[in-house]
């Protein structure tokens, strides 16, 4: 097997084969095997982050029938370390009223709360930062750190735009966490596990072809956690200046900058251990890398999907976001829940286990679909008439 | 002193300074902060007992939760300026008095406790203690009153939070 | 291993800062907050006992739990209750609203 | 177990230190020439009236209480999702019990109209 077989174990012998002359206590063996692990799996969060910003920029051009950034380096590749460079020479202002204190840690704060959840992402059947049996809260937990370093960042700033953004983003965010907490339970109920390697390990079907309606509305509410358009009240550029992060120039601006766009790819690769069998393919039970492949090219469904509403969308109204959300979402996310669960109860492990969930999933689809259509009805029905307004006649 | 002791002293000298500069200081988004750290450090002890689902709660809850919601509720009512120049109220020194008391008396009737002296737990036979948990919500010789009832008190304080919140339209 | 003295001093003390704040502090959200401190100091003491004396029983856990669940009802009250008492009186100073005594 | 928890410990601290660094690193080698103009607060070239703590609408707390509520539900439903292949029927009624009940607190807030922005 050697090298390409299991890199990773490969490597970690080597290394242990390095300290071994040393004859360390346990302890501290296990420490200094548990920091190599971590500095592996956060560096390999924060690399990627680097190249994702170069994807983006690129997809979202192309969408936009532009080229985007293609003077750095070979099709623009060098584009984002040039931004980091432009990033790190900026000159780093605080405002003079600014809560000096709390006003710094809001930016690390926000990249802690994203790198947080790559360490329990199931890369390969074998690599795994960490395996702790309550995965899956874990996720929603340090998301709840992001939303907390968006409140600091808004209130140290003494700003009354970033104040204001904070609050409509905590807002946005606290409303979105509740579908996104009630479909995570969707591949919980279904693996019996909260943990994210059994939660892989049990999908020899992938649960997006049992649960679809479950895997969508997971992915609209995770990209609403992270802010994006058509959800970007967080900034809303011609509302409120910039949101929660006027204030910040600099490094600190780019933090905020790079949770953001770590988050984002974060959710694909959510999405794809979730619901689409994370590392499962031929193959990769043999070598992990090809397991980590498979992660990659499956995240990069959901992520796609978070460019491709971003540049076709328009920003939605606060009031209309948080209706949607509260009045739709919630208690669709609710049926679902209710749904899956009593079907899996009843026709597990028969036959008719996939055509029932199937259509359960269709019902609720379609009586979701009629219930908008009667809203949008009533709300046609109270509309006044349209006035038409006068043209200007071309000169 | 073993690793994990350190880690405990750390924390809970963490706890107990955050839990002071929480009920001592005037700003009161600082004191929202301070419960935040002091209720993380309450999550790291758990995670030192082994119950790794209540410390994932503990900061899903509380943290995410109800420190956003005293947040919000700080900014809701601004503060009044008066309450900027003095905290506390004129018996903050019999309080003290008192809350030095309790803990002189507390900490002499457990040292009375014969349990008090138990130095190291056994271990866990469970093999998946949430699932364990799930089970006592819901099976008849488990917690299933408990489980209902906690759902009805939600609901009793959901709907007494909004109806008290909720500003009054007019006429009603 | 720690002792289960450790936990139990901390809790006690975590308990006693908490019942200072309900006392001595006149702004009712802190109030509030301190009465957090104490539930938080009650729930160590519970989960210290659960794994110390019963670990195999998973009721000290159950109960754990119900502390959450009454903990985030007293606070969502509690919150409305001092929201709306600021919109009435315009303060939430525990002071000044002595309604009741008169 | 706690060796799971020790790896998430560790990187909760290398995970502050890695965001900590570019911004320790900006410091030593960006220009730092600061003036009146540039550490004012920034709304749009105004000058600032009032005070920033503006009062909010009660909006906000409803959202937030909402959201607590069904936080303390998720906590409930959690195990009995893990448990879930395990429990007999009635207890997964039980669970659609305990949803149902907290969608009755739903249907009040919307009815009276809480879950209204404006």
């Amino acid at each position: 097997m050697g090298f390409l077989g299991d890199p990773i174990k490969f490597i970690g012998d080597w290394l242990k084969s390095l300290i071994a002359p040393l004859n360390l206590p346990p302890v501290w063996e296990t420490f200094l095997s548990t920091l190599t692990s971590v500095i592996a799996v956060a560096s390999f969060g924060l690399l990627i982050v680097i190249f994702l910003i170069w994807v983006e920029r690129k997809v979202a051009a192309r969408f936009q029938d532009r080229l985007g950034p293609n003077r750095a380096g070979k099709y623009g590749l060098l584009q984002t370390f040039a931004d980091m460079v432009k990033l790190i020479t900026k000159e780093d202002t605080t405002p003079e009223t600014a809560d000096k204190v709390v006003f710094n840690i809001a930016p690390v704060l926000s990249v802690v709360s994203v790198l947080l959840i790559w360490a329990v992402v199931p890369f390969a059947p074998t690599w795994f930062g960490t395996d702790i049996n309550v995965g899956v809260l874990y996720i929603a937990a340090v998301g709840s750190f992001g939303i907390l370093s968006i409140l600091m960042a808004g209130w140290s700033s003494n700003n009354k735009y970033a104040l204001l953004g904070a609050f409509r983003a905590v807002a946005q965010l606290i409303s979105y966490e509740v579908p996104m907490l009630i479909m995570l339970m969707v591949p919980v109920l279904l693996a019996s596990s909260m943990g994210m390697v059994d939660i892989v390990a049990r999908q020899d079907m992938w649960f997006i072809v049992v649960a679809p309606l479950a895997a969508v509305v997971f992915l609209i509410s995770a990209i609403a956690e992270v802010g994006r358009t058509p959800f970007d009240l967080l900034e809303a550029e011609s509302e409120i200046v910039a949101g929660f992060h006027t204030e910040y120039s600099g490094m600190k601006f780019g933090m905020f900058f790079a949770a953001e766009f770590l988050h984002i790819f974060t959710v694909g690769v959510l999405f794809a251990i979730l619901f689409m069998g994370g590392w499962r393919g031929p193959g990769a039970e043999q070598f992990p890398l090809l397991g980590m492949v498979y992660l990659m090219a499956k995240s990069t469904v959901g992520y796609f999907i978070a460019i491709w509403m971003r540049s076709t969308l328009p920003r939605i109204r606060i009031d209309h976001m948080l209706a949607f959300n509260w009045k739709f979402l919630v208690p669709l996310s609710l049926a679902i829940l209710i749904v899956t669960a009593i079907l899996h109860k009843l026709f597990a492990a028969t036959t008719l286990y996939i055509p029932a969930m199937l259509v359960g999933n269709l019902v609720i689809f379609l009586a979701s679909l009629g219930a908008l259509r009667a809203v949008a009805q009533r709300q046609r029905k109270q509309r006044k008439p349209f006035k038409k307004r006068p043209v200007a006649k071309a000169a | 002193m073993s690793t994990v002791q350190i880690v405990f002293l750390f924390v809970g000298f963490m706890i107990l300074l955050a839990a002071w500069m929480m009920v001592s200081r005037s700003n009161l988004v600082h004191s929202a902060l301070w419960l935040v750290v002091a209720l993380f450090g309450v999550a790291v002890l758990f995670v030192l007992l082994e119950a790794g689902y209540l410390a994932v709660i503990q900061v899903l809850v509380y943290i995410g939760a109800i420190a956003i919601l005293m947040i919000f509720a700080v900014m809701l009512t601004r503060g009044d300026v008066e309450s900027l120049t003095h905290i506390t109220n004129r018996y903050a020194g019999w309080a003290a008095v008192m809350g030095a008391f309790l803990l002189f008396g507390l900490v002499i009737v457990l040292g009375q406790w014969p349990a008090f002296q138990t130095t190291s737990p056994e271990a866990i036979e469970s093999a998946n203690p949430v699932l364990d948990l799930g089970m006592a919500f819901v099976s008849p010789d488990g917690f299933t009153v408990p489980f209902i009832v906690a759902s009805v008190l939600l609901l009793a304080a959901f709907i007494g939070a909004i109806y008290a919140a909720f500003p009054r339209k007019k006429g009603e | 291993m720690i002792p289960l003295s450790w936990y139990l001093i901390l809790a006690a003390a975590l308990f006693c800062i908490g019942f200072y704040g309900v006392l001595a502090r006149r702004n009712a959200v802190v109030i509030l907050m301190s009465v957090e401190l104490m539930l938080n100091a009650v729930n160590i003491n519970l989960v210290a006992f659960w794994r110390y004396l019963n670990p195999n029983d998973i009721s000290g856990q159950v109960f754990a739990i119900i502390v959450f669940a009454v903990a985030a009802a007293e606070v969502a009250v509690g919150l409305a209750l001092v929201i709306s008492l600021y919109r009435n009186r315009k303060t939430i100073s525990v002071d000044e609203v002595d309604l009741m005594k008169w | 177990m706690l060796d799971n928890w020790l790896f998430i410990g560790i990187f909760i601290s290398i995970a502050a230190v890695f965001p900590l660094l570019p911004i320790v690193i900006a410091r030593f080698l960006a220009p730092r020439r600061p003036s009146l103009a540039k550490q004012e607060t920034y709304e749009c070239g105004m000058e600032t009236v009032g005070d920033t703590w503006v009062q909010f609408k009660v909006q906000y707390y409803i959202y937030a209480l909402v959201f607590l509520i069904f936080d303390i539900e998720t906590v409930f439903l959690y195990p009995w999702a893990v448990a879930f292949d395990v429990l007999p029927l009635f207890a997964v009624f039980e669970g659609v019990l305990f949803i149902l009940i907290l969608v009755a607190g739903l249907a009040y807030a919307w009815r009276k109209g809480a879950l209204e922005w404006a």
